[in-house]
C-alpha cells in the first residue's frame, strides 16, 4: 500500500538531491585544485614535533621537499632508521640511515663537584642569570643548573638534577634543539658511539684555574695524553679531547687521570653494547 | 521597526545562540584559539546561515507544507545545509587558499554546526516571515560571532594563565562560557 | 624647570656623600687594569709578564675603529696577563700590576697646561684618542669616535651632562663643584671642535644647588648655558637629558647625531682637558663610594684598577649586613659575585648595600596596574614585554619594541607585583642577539 | 573477541565522545536539565548513532567522495526523523521537553564522527559494536551531567524531590551557566583522573 | 556522473522510508497530541472524566465535563496573558457549573525556573480555590487585592491573576446562564 | 681578607614601595566607611556576613594555594578585598552558608581556576554575587530595611521601580539615599560614605577618573535623556546615581586593574559600554539592577580592548620599520 505521501516525498526529495548532487559534481570539477597526495601521506609518517632536527622548520616542509627531491640522503633524526625505512617505502625509494645521534653533557659541575662564586637571586634561567654575572659557578664554562635548555626540549629528556643539567637517554632523539639553548655550551650533539668515552670537562681555564673551581675539571694535565697507546687524545686550548676514530676505549686514560673526579667519562654498558654489534 | 528590533535584540542579546541556546558549541570551543580565525570561523557561520535559512524557509512553504510532508523536514534541511557547506569550501579552496588553511577542517564542521540547522528549525517553530526569518537567521549568526570573539579574547589572554592542569583548554572554556552566560542573563526580560 | 615629557620616577635621592669632598686614595699595591673598559671590541695587551711599566705608558692599544687605548695607572712590574672577574660580570683579559709606590709618569706627559686654542682640531682628536678617553657615565663609548660625528650630521646642541640622576652617586656633582674650570675649558674644547656652530649646554639637576652656582660661576661669559633640571629618574639618560633641553626626541634606531645633539659626561670633559692641555691619558677617576653597608661613605679619586677590595678598605670597610655590592647607581648598575674585580673608566660608584628585599623577593603575577607604562619614558609596554620574554614570544618583544628599551629599570622600580621587567627585558634581548647571531653564523 | 570488547566498552570512559572527543555537547548542555531528558535524549542518540553507524558500513564503499558527506547526513538525518516520528507518537512528554534538539541530532558531530572515522572504513559487525559502544558512552555523560544539575538545581532526581518544598537548590544549575560549568566540572574530573592513572 | 546518481539514489530509498514510517506513525502521532491535551484537562478536575466536549468560540476553546448522564460537571478553558516577567503565559483553568475555580494548570511558562515559577506550586494555587468572577478584587495583595504575591516574584503573581481573571471573563461570556444560576 | 659571600641580581636594585599588598589593603581601607556604615544601619547581621565573606575569601584562597602548591597568597590582601566586596554586595539577612558558597565562587572559581591573581578575567566578587542573585532570587532581593528591629524586609528603590513604577516612588528621599536609608545590599545603600572611600583612592593613586566618571557619565546621559522624554515613567538621573550598586560598582568593581583594559582609550570604552548596559537593564531589563551584568560584559570584552591597542602599535611600529 502507498500512502498519500509517499509520491510527494520521494520526488521532492530525490530531485533535490540531483539538483545538489548535479551541482557539486559540476562545481567540484569548475574549481580542482591540484594536491599533491604523497606529501599528506609523509606528513603523516613524520612525528609532527617539527623540532627542526632535519634543518627543515617544520615536518610538513621536510615532507613536501622530499617528495619534490626523492632525496634519499634527507634523514629525520628523531624518527630513526624505523621511520626511514618507512619513508622509503612509502616513496618506493631506498632511504639513507641516519646516524644515532645523541646529546651528552660536558660538564659535570654539581654542586658537590663545583664551587659556587655568589648567590644568585634573579629570574631562574641560565640566560637571564649570565646578564647578571657568570654564572652562580666559579666556572664559568659549567653547566649553570638553572635548566634554560629543558624548555627546548620537545621529548620531555632533560632534567636538573644537584645542580647538574642531566639528559635521558631513552628519551633524548638527538635533535639538537637544546644546543644553541646553552650559553655555556656544555650540550654536544655526537654520534651514540662516541658516548662510551669523553672528556666531560668544558673549561677553558689554565689547570690551577680550573682545579680550583671545580673536582671535575680537565687541568689539561697531558697525563692522559701520554699514557694513550693509540695517540687518540690531544689537548686543544686547555681541555682534552679524545679523537674518537682512533680510540679503542681501552680505558688506561682513566687511570692516570688527577682530577678528584675523573673528568673523563667511560661508559662500560656502551662498550659491551658496542661488542655485541 | 519595533518587531525587528526586539527579534535582532534578542537573537544577538538575549537568546544568544551559544550562552542561551546551546547551539554552535562545537565550532565555539574548537575554533576560538585565535581572534582572526574566530572571526573568520564567524563570517563562514554568517555566510551560511542567513543562506540556509533562506532557501530552507522557501523549501519549508514551498514544498513540504503545501505537499503535506513537513515530516521530511529535517532531511531536506541538513541535504541543502550540507551541500551548501560543501559548495563553500569547494570555492573557497580555488577562491583563497589563506582563508581555507585558516578555516580548515573546520569548513566541514559548519556541517554539523548545530546553529545552522537549529536557527533554520526556529526560525519555521516560531512562525517568522522571509524576511524576518533572514533577519533572525543573520542575528543569530552576528550573536554568534559576538560569543565566539569574546571567547577567542579570552582564551588569548589565558594563553599564558597558571591554569591547573585539569582545567586546561576545554573544561576552563566552559567555566568561562558559564560565567558569560551568567553575565549575558542580564539581559533577561528585555524582549518579553 | 625643564624636564623629559614621557614617564620617568622619583626613587630616594640618598645622596649621602652629597657634601663631601673628593679624597685622593693612595695606590694600592697591585692593580688590575682592564683591556675592556669601553663599548666596543677590547684593547689587545702590548706588555707581557715580567715587563716594568710607568704611570700613563700605553699597555693595550684600540683594536679596531670603536675602541681605545689602555695606560698603566701607575708605575710597576707586570705580575700576569689573564682573563680575571671584570666589574661588568664577566671575565675580561686584563694586566695585573704590582706597583713599585713610585707613581712615576712616563716621559712626555703630566706636562704643565698649555692653551690648547693653538692646536687644530685633528691635534686635539688625537690627542683625546690617544689618552684613551671614553664616555664615563656608564657606557664607555670612546670620546675620539664620539667627536668626529659623519660628516652629513650638523651638529648644533652639544650637552654637558651634569644631571647625575641615579641615587646614591655624588661623583658628579663633586667635580663639578671641586673642578668647575677644567669642566667649563673641557666642554669649550668639545665646542670648539664644531667651529661655533654648536650652542653648549649643561643640564644640571635641581637638588644640586652648589654644583649649579658653581658651574654658572665658571661659565660666565662663555656662552655656555646652564640648565637646572627637575629632579626626575633617568634624567641622565641620553635620550631624556636630550628631551628635556632641546624638546627633540630620538626615534627608534636613531642616534644622539641624527638630531644634532652630542651629549658628554661631566667627567669626560675634565679627562679631555687634562689630555689635551696637560698630556695625562685617562689613568684614573672620581667615584662615590657609599651606600649604607659601607663604615665611611666618600668620593674618591682613584687610580684605574684598584680593586673593590682595597676601596673597602680605605673607606672603612663594609659592615657584616653587606649582602651586594654594586658598580655604578642602584638603578642602572651591577651587582658584583666578587670584591677582586677592578675599578675602570666607567665605574662612577661602588655601593655597598644590604638588600633586604632579596631575601623574600618572589615574582608575582601582572595585577595590569598600568604603572609602568606610565613609568616608562620611552613609552613601551614593559609588562607586555615582560610577558613575551617569560614566554619565550621574542619575535612579539622585537614588534612591541625590545630595542627601544634603554634598561633604565623605572619600570621594575614601581612594579608593586615586584616583576624583574628589566631583567626579562635584558633576557629576550640576549636570546634575540643570540638567534641572530646564529642565524648570520 | 578482544578486539571486539574493546570497540564496545572504549566509548565508554576511556573514548568516551562527550568527556574525551568533546563531540555533540550541544545536546549535552541543552537538554540535561532533568535525568529523565538526559536518559531520552540519550537512548534516542544511540539509536541513531547505531543505525547509521550499521547502513554506513555496509555502503560506504558504493559512495564517490565527492557527495560523501551529503550522502552521510541523508542516512543519519533519516534515522533521527524515524525517532522523532516514534517519539512523537509513543512519548508526547519527551518530545515537548527536548523540543528541537530531536531533529538536531542530525547535526551531533559525534554521529557524522563515527561515520566518517569509524563506521566508512570497518566491517558491519564492528561498526554495530562501535555504534553501541559510543552511544552508551553519551548516555553514561548526558545521565551524568543531568543528574547532577538535577539534584543541585531542582533538588529532584528523576523528578523525585530530594528535599523539602522549602529547601533552596542551586538554581543556577537548572539554567544554562549551569549547564557549561557542569560539563566543565565533569571534562576536568575526567582529565585529572586519567592523569592520575596515567602516573600510577 | 556516479556522484550524482548515488545521491539521488540515496534520496530516493531515504525518502520511500520515511513516508513509510510516517504513514505508520501518522496517527499514533495525532493520538498523541489529542492524548496530551487531554492529560492536563483530566488534571485540572479532580473526577474522572466520562465525557469531554470541546467547543471553539472564535479564539478561544471551551472543554466542557459531563459525567455519564450528560450532565455538565465542569468546564475548563485555555487563558493566556503576556504580563508574565518572561511573557506569555498559558494556563487551562478549571471552573464548576457555577463558575467557582476549581484548580489551574500552567501549561506554558518562561517565568525564572525557582521565583516566577512558583506559580504552579499547589501552595499559590490553594488561594484561588473556590473565588469567582464576582467579589474579591483581582489583583495582588499589593496592589489592594487577594492574591498573596510570591516573594520576589510580584509581577508573575500579578500575571498569573490576570490569566485566571480572564479566563473567567471568557467563560462569563460563553456560559452566562450558569453564572445566573 | 675573607672573600665574601655576595648575592647576585639584576637591576635595579632598589625598589617602590608600592606592593599588591599596599594596593590591596588600600582598597580595603577605602571600604571601611562604606562597611561601617552598613554596620551601623543593618547591625549584627550585616558584620556577620562581612567577616564570614573575608574569612570564607582568605580560607578558600589558602586552601586553593595548598592545594595547587602554590606560594601562600591569602594574606596579600587580594582575597581580603574580594571578601569584602562580596559583602558589599550581598543583602544583610544573607544566610551565612550562602555568603560561604558566594566566596567559594569568587575564589575557587573565578580566580584560581583562570590561575590565580593576575589571569582571572572577571571580577570574582561580581561573579559571585551574579551566581548567588539568580541561584538565590528570593534570598538576595529581600533587603532589610534599615534600622528595623525585626529584619524586616522591604524592596530597594530599584526594585520598587521595576515592579511598581514611578508612582511608587513618591515617598523616595534623596537624602536617605546619599546616606544609605534605604534596603539594599550592603554596600549599595550609602553613596556618601562611598565616596569618601573613592577619594582615598585618587588620593593615592590606586583608581584613576577614567573608568569611574565615563561609566557614570553615560549611566547618567543616557537614563537622563529618557528622562527627559517621559518623566512620568523613567527616573531622573539623580536617582540612578543615588540607588543601586552604580557607585560601588564604578568606583571599586569597574576599577579593578585585572579586569579592566590598560589604555585610556580602552578604559574610557570599557567605562562608557558599562554605563549604557546598565542603563538599558535597569531600564528595560528584567532585573531591577544591572551594574553587575554591565561589569561583567564588560570584563569579557577586555581582551579585546586590549588587542585592539596592542595590534596599533604592532601596526605602528611595522609602518615606521617600512618607511625606515
Amino acid at each position: 500500500m502507498i500512502s498519500e505521501a509517499f509520491i510527494p516525498a520521494v520526488t521532492s526529495l530525490g530531485s533535490l538531491a540531483l539538483t545538489l548532487g548535479i551541482i557539486i559534481y559540476f562545481v567540484s570539477k569548475k574549481f580542482y585544485v591540484e594536491e599533491d597526495p604523497m606529501v599528506t601521506i609523509i606528513n603523516g609518517i613524520l612525528p609532527g614535533v617539527n623540532c627542526g632536527a632535519c634543518a627543515y622548520p617544520s615536518c610538513n616542509q621536510f615532507a613536501e621537499e622530499l617528495v619534490r627531491t626523492k632525496d634519499t640522503s634527507m634523514t629525520c633524526p628523531v624518527g630513526g632508521p624505523d621511520l626511514a625505512a618507512k619513508l622509503g617505502e612509502s616513496l618506493g625509494i631506498e632511504m639513507a640511515e641516519p646516524k644515532p645521534i645523541t646529546c651528552s653533557v660536558i660538564c659535570q659541575g654539581n654542586s658537590e663537584n663545583a664551587r659556587q662564586s655568589a648567590e644568585y637571586v634573579g629570574i631562574q634561567d641560565c640566560w637571564a642569570a649570565m646578564q647578571a654575572f657568570a654564572g652562580p659557578k666559579q666556572c664559568r664554562y659549567s653547566c649553570l643548573g638553572l635548566g634554560s635548555c629543558i624548555a627546548w626540549c620537545d621529548f620531555n629528556a632533560m632534567r636538573i638534577e644537584n645542580g647538574l643539567i642531566v639528559i635521558d637517554k631513552d628519551l633524548c632523539t638527538g635533535c639538537g634543539a637544546c644546543v644553541p639553548a646553552c650559553p655555556t655550551g656544555v650540550l654536544v650533539m655526537q654520534e651514540k658511539k662516541a658516548e662510551r668515552i669523553f672528556i666531560a670537562c668544558n673549561s677553558h681555564d689554565r689547570g690551577a684555574d680550573t682545579k680550583r673551581a671545580c673536582d671535575a675539571g680537565c687541568t689539561a694535565c697531558q697525563k692522559c695524553v701520554k699514557v694513550c697507546p693509540e695517540e687518540a687524545i690531544v689537548i686543544e686550548n686547555f681541555v682534552a679531547r679524545i679523537i674518537q676514530e682512533k680510540c679503542t676505549a681501552c680505558g688506561k686514560c682513566l687511570e692516570v687521570c688527577p682530577s678528584k673526579v675523573n673528568c673523563i667519562v667511560l661508559k662500560k654498558d656502551m662498550i659491551k653494547s658496542k661488542q655485541v654489534s | 521597526m519595533a518587531e525587528y528590533l526586539l527579534v535582532i535584540v534578542s537573537a544577538v542579546f538575549v537568546n544568544n545562540v551559544v550562552f542561551a541556546r546551546f547551539l554552535g558549541i562545537c565550532p565555539y570551543l574548537g575554533v576560538s584559539k585565535k581572534i582572526d580565525t574566530a572571526l573568520g570561523m564567524g563570517f563562514a557561520v554568517t555566510f551560511v546561515m542567513t543562506l540556509a535559512t533562506a532557501i530552507t524557509y522557501v523549501l519549508y512553504y514551498g514544498v513540504l507544507v503545501p505537499f503535506k510532508i513537513e515530516f521530511m523536514q529535517t532531511v531536506m534541511y541538513i541535504l541543502v545545509i550540507a551541500s551548501l557547506v560543501q559548495l563553500v569550501e569547494i570555492v573557497l579552496k580555488k577562491v583563497s587558499k589563506s582563508l581555507y588553511n585558516a578555516l580548515g577542517i573546520y569548513l566541514p564542521l559548519i556541517t554539523t554546526n548545530c546553529a545552522i540547522l537549529g536557527v533554520a528549525l526556529i526560525a519555521i517553530q516560531d512562525k517568522y516571515s522571509l524576511v524576518m526569518s533572514v533577519v533572525f537567521a543573520f542575528f543569530s549568526a552576528i550573536g554568534f560571532v559576538l560569543a565566539i570573539v569574546i571567547f577567542a579574547g579570552i582564551r588569548e589572554k589565558l594563553e599564558d594563565a597558571d591554569i591547573p592542569g585539569p582545567f586546561k583548554n576545554v573544561p576552563i572554556g566552559l567555566i568561562s562560557a558559564a560565567i558569560l552566560s551568567l553575565a549575558f542573563m542580564g539581559f533577561s526580560g528585555l524582549v518579553k | 624647570m625643564k624636564t623629559f615629557s614621557i614617564g620617568g620616577i622619583h626613587p630616594p635621592e640618598s645622596k649621602l656623600t652629597a657634601s663631601k669632598a673628593v679624597e685622593k686614595m693612595p695606590v694600592p699595591s697591585e692593580i688590575v687594569v682592564s683591556m675592556s673598559q669601553h663599548l666596543g671590541k677590547p684593547a689587545k695587551p702590548l706588555v707581557k709578564v715580567g715587563d716594568e711599566v710607568k704611570k700613563g705608558q700605553r699597555i693595550g692599544e684600540a683594536d679596531g675603529f670603536i675602541s681605545a687605548h689602555i695606560h698603566a695607572s701607575t708605575s710597576g712590574k707586570v705580575k700576569s696577563v689573564k682573563s680575571v672577574p671584570h666589574p661588568g660580570g664577566n671575565y675580561s683579559l686584563s694586566v695585573t700590576i704590582t706597583t713599585d709606590g713610585e707613581d712615576t709618569w712616563a716621559e712626555g706627559l703630566n706636562t704643565a697646561p698649555i692653551d690648547w686654542k693653538g692646536l687644530s682640531k685633528e691635534s686635539i682628536i688625537e690627542k683625546i684618542k690617544d689618552a684613551g678617553i671614553v664616555g664615563m657615565g656608564g657606557a664607555g663609548f670612546p670620546s675620539s669616535v664620539k667627536l668626529s660625528p659623519p660628516p652629513d650630521k650638523t651638529i648644533d646642541t652639544i650637552i654637558l651632562n651634569g644631571a647625575e640622576c641615579e641615587p646614591f652617586l655624588t661623583a658628579d656633582h663633586r667635580v663639578m663643584v671641586e673642578s668647575a674650570v677644567e669642566v667649563i675649558k673641557g666642554l669649550e674644547i668639545i665646542t670648539s671642535l664644531f667651529a661655533g656652530k654648536a650652542k653648549p649646554y649643561i643640564g644640571i639637576e635641581a637638588n644640586k644647588p652648589d654644583a649649579i652656582e658653581a658651574m654658572s660661576k665658571a661659565a660666565k661669559g662663555t656662552g655656555i648655558e646652564i640648565v637646572t633640571l627637575e629632579t626626575k629618574y633617568p634624567q641622565g639618560a641620553e635620550k631624556q637629558l636630550i628631551n628635556a633641553i632641546t624638546g627633540r626626541t630620538i626615534e627608534e634606531g636613531q642616534l644622539p647625531f641624527d638630531k644634532g645633539c652630542l651629549v658628554h659626561n661631566i667627567g669626560t670633559a675634565v679627562a679631555i682637558y687634562d689630555a689635551v692641555c696637560c698630556n695625562r691619558p685617562l689613568v684614573e677617576r672620581v667615584l662615590t663610594v657609599s651606600g649604607m653597608e659601607i663604615t665611611s661613605a666618600r668620593n674618591i679619586r682613584a687610580v684605574i684598577g684598584t680593586r673593590f677590595s682595597d676601596i673597602a678598605a680605605f673607606c672603612g670597610d663594609m659592615t657584616e649586613k653587606t649582602n651586594q655590592v654594586i658598580t655604578g647607581g642602584p638603578m642602572m648598575g651591577r651587582s658584583q659575585f666578587t670584591l677582586e674585580v677592578p675599578i675602570t673608566k666607567t665605574t662612577s660608584g661602588i655601593l655597598f648595600i644590604n638588600n633586604a628585599g632579596l631575601e623574600n623577593s618572589r615574582e608575582r603575577t601582572c595585577i595590569r596596574c598600568g604603572k609602568c607604562i606610565d613609568a616608562c619614558p620611552q613609552s613601551l609596554e614593559p609588562w607586555l614585554l615582560g610577558n613575551e620574554a617569560q614566554f619565550r614570544r621574542f619575535d612579539e618583544a622585537e614588534i612591541y619594541g625590545l630595542a627601544n628599551c634603554t634598561e633604565c629599570g623605572s619600570c621594575t622600580f614601581v612594579c608593586p607585583s615586584k616583576r624583574e621587567l628589566v631583567h626579562w627585558i635584558k633576557y629576550a634581548k640576549a636570546l634575540v642577539n643570540n638567534r641572530k647571531q646564529r642565524k648570520t653564523a | 573477541m578482544n578486539e571486539a570488547i574493546n570497540t564496545l566498552t572504549r566509548g565508554f570512559i576511556k573514548e568516551n565522545p562527550v568527556t574525551k572527543m568533546l563531540l555533540g555537547l550541544c545536546p549535552v548542555l541543552a537538554v540535561t536539565t532533568t535525568a529523565v531528558n538526559g536518559l531520552g535524549m540519550g537512548l534516542a542518540t544511540t539509536f541513531v548513532l547505531i543505525g547509521s553507524n550499521v547502513v554506513i558500513s555496509m555502503t560506504s564503499k558504493m559512495i564517490p567522495d565527492t557527495v560523501r558527506i551529503p550522502s552521510f547526513v541523508l542516512i543519519i538525518a533519516t534515522f533521527v526523523t524515524i525517532v522523532d516520528m516514534l517519539i512523537k507518537a509513543f512519548s508526547p512528554e519527551l518530545n515537548q521537553s527536548l523540543g528541537i534538539f530531536i531533529p538536531l541530532i542530525v547535526v551531533n558531530c559525534m554521529i557524522l564522527g563515527r561515520a566518517e572515522a569509524f563506521a566508512s572504513r570497518s566491517g558491519v559487525w564492528y561498526s554495530l559494536l562501535d555504534g553501541i559502544g559510543m552511544g552508551i558512552g553519551f548516555t553514561l555523560a548526558l545521565l551524568a551531567l543531568a543528574s547532577i544539575r538535577e539534584v543541585l538545581g531542582s533538588g529532584t532526581i528523576f523528578n523525585m524531590p530530594l528535599i523539602g518544598e522549602d529547601g533552596t537548590p542551586l538554581l543556577v544549575f537548572a539554567l544554562p551557566p549551569g549547564a557549561f560549568a557542569g560539563l566543565g566540572a565533569i571534562i576536568a574530573l575526567m582529565n585529572a583522573l586519567e592523569k592520575k592513572r596515567g602516573v600510577n | 556522473m556516479r556522484p550524482i546518481i548515488i545521491l539521488t539514489i540515496v534520496g530516493l530509498i531515504s525518502a520511500s522510508l520515511l513516508a513509510f514510517v510516517d504513514d505508520i506513525t501518522r496517527e499514533p502521532i495525532a493520538q498523541a497530541k489529542a492524548l496530551m491535551e487531554r492529560r492536563a484537562i483530566e488534571e485540572v478536575f479532580p473526577f474522572p472524566l466520562d465525557s469531554l466536549r470541546t467547543i471553539t468560540a472564535g479564539e478561544t476553546s471551551f472543554f466542557e465535563a459531563r459525567d455519564t448522564e450528560g450532565k455538565l460537571k465542569g468546564i475548563a478553558v485555555k487563558s493566556s496573558t503576556e504580563k508574565g516577567y518572561s511573557g506569555k503565559i498559558e494556563i487551562i483553568l478549571a471552573v464548576e457549573p457555577d463558575h467557582t475555580i476549581i484548580d489551574y494548570k500552567v501549561i506554558y511558562t518562561n517565568e525564572t525556573p525557582g521565583l516566577g515559577d512558583k506559580i504552579s506550586k499547589p501552595k499559590f494555587r490553594e488561594q484561588f480555590k473556590g473565588k469567582t468572577l464576582e467579589g474579591p478584587i483581582w489583583k495582588v495583595h499589593k496592589d489592594g487585592g487577594f492574591v498573596d504575591e510570591l516573594t520576589a516574584a510580584t509581577i508573575s503573581s500579578r500575571a498569573i491573576t490576570d490569566a485566571v481573571h480572564r479566563g473567567l471573563e471568557h467563560i462569563n461570556q460563553q456560559y452566562p446562564n450558569t453564572a445566573a444560576q | 681578607m675573607e672573600p665574601v659571600k655576595l648575592k647576585v641580581s639584576y637591576a635595579p636594585f632598589v625598589r617602590s614601595k608600592d606592593s599588591i599588598e599596599s594596593v590591596m589593603y588600600n582598597v580595603a581601607l577605602a571600604l571601611l566607611p562604606a562597611t561601617a556604615m552598613s554596620v551601623y544601619y543593618f547591625g549584627i547581621p550585616a558584620l556577620l556576613v562581612t567577616i564570614t565573606a573575608i574569612a570564607a575569601s582568605v580560607g578558600f584562597e589558602w586552601l586553593t594555594d595548598k592545594i595547587r602548591k602554590k606560594p601562600d597568597s591569602c594574606l596579600d590582601g587580594s582575597a581580603f578585598v574580594t571578601g569584602l566586596l562580596l559583602a558589599l554586595n550581598v543583602p544583610s539577612g544573607l544566610p551565612l552558608w550562602m555568603v560561604v558558597v558566594g566566596a567559594f565562587v569568587a575564589i575557587v572559581v573565578t580566580k584560581h581556576l583562570f590561575g590565580g591573581l593576575g589571569y582571572n578575567i572577571f571580577n570574582p566578587a561580581l561573579v559571585a554575587r551574579v551566581f548567588l542573585l539568580i541561584s538565590f532570587p528570593v534570598a538576595m532581593t529581600s533587603w532589610t530595611v534599615p534600622f528595623s528591629v525585626d529584619m524586616q524586609t522591604a524592596a530597594s528603590p530599584l526594585g520598587i521601580l521595576k515592579t511598581d513604577g514611578m508612582a511608587a516612588l513618591s515617598s523616595f528621599s534623596y537624602m536617605d539615599a546619599l546616606l544609605g536609608k534605604t534596603g539594599g545590599s550592603l554596600g549599595e545603600t550609602s553613596v556618601l560614605a562611598l565616596l569618601i572611600g573613592a577619594a582615598w583612592l585618587f588620593y593615592k593613586r590606586y583608581i584613576t577618573v577614567s573608568i569611574p566618571l565615563s561609566f557614570i557619565g553615560s549611566t547618567l546621559v543616557f537614563t537622563g535623556i529618557f528622562y527627559l522624554i517621559d518623566p512620568t515613567t523613567y527616573a531622573s538621573p539623580l536617582f540612578h546615581f543615588l540607588t543601586g550598586g552604580l557607585v560601588l560598582g564604578a568606583f571599586f568593581m569597574a576599577t579593578d586593574m585585572v579586569t579592566s583594559p590598560l589604555s585610556l582609550r580602552g578604559q574610557l570604552l570599557f567605562g562608557i559600554g558599562c554605563g549604557l548596559l546598565t542603563a538599558v537593564i535597569r531600564l528595560w531589563g528584567g532585573y531591577p539592577e544591572g551594574v553587575s551584568f554591565a561589569i561583567l560584559i564588560m570584563n569579557s570584552l577586555v581582551p579585546l580592548l586590549d588587542k585592539w591597542d596592542l595590534d596599533e602599535i604592532k601596526a605602528k611600529k611595522q609602518q615606521s620599520l617600512t618607511t625606515a
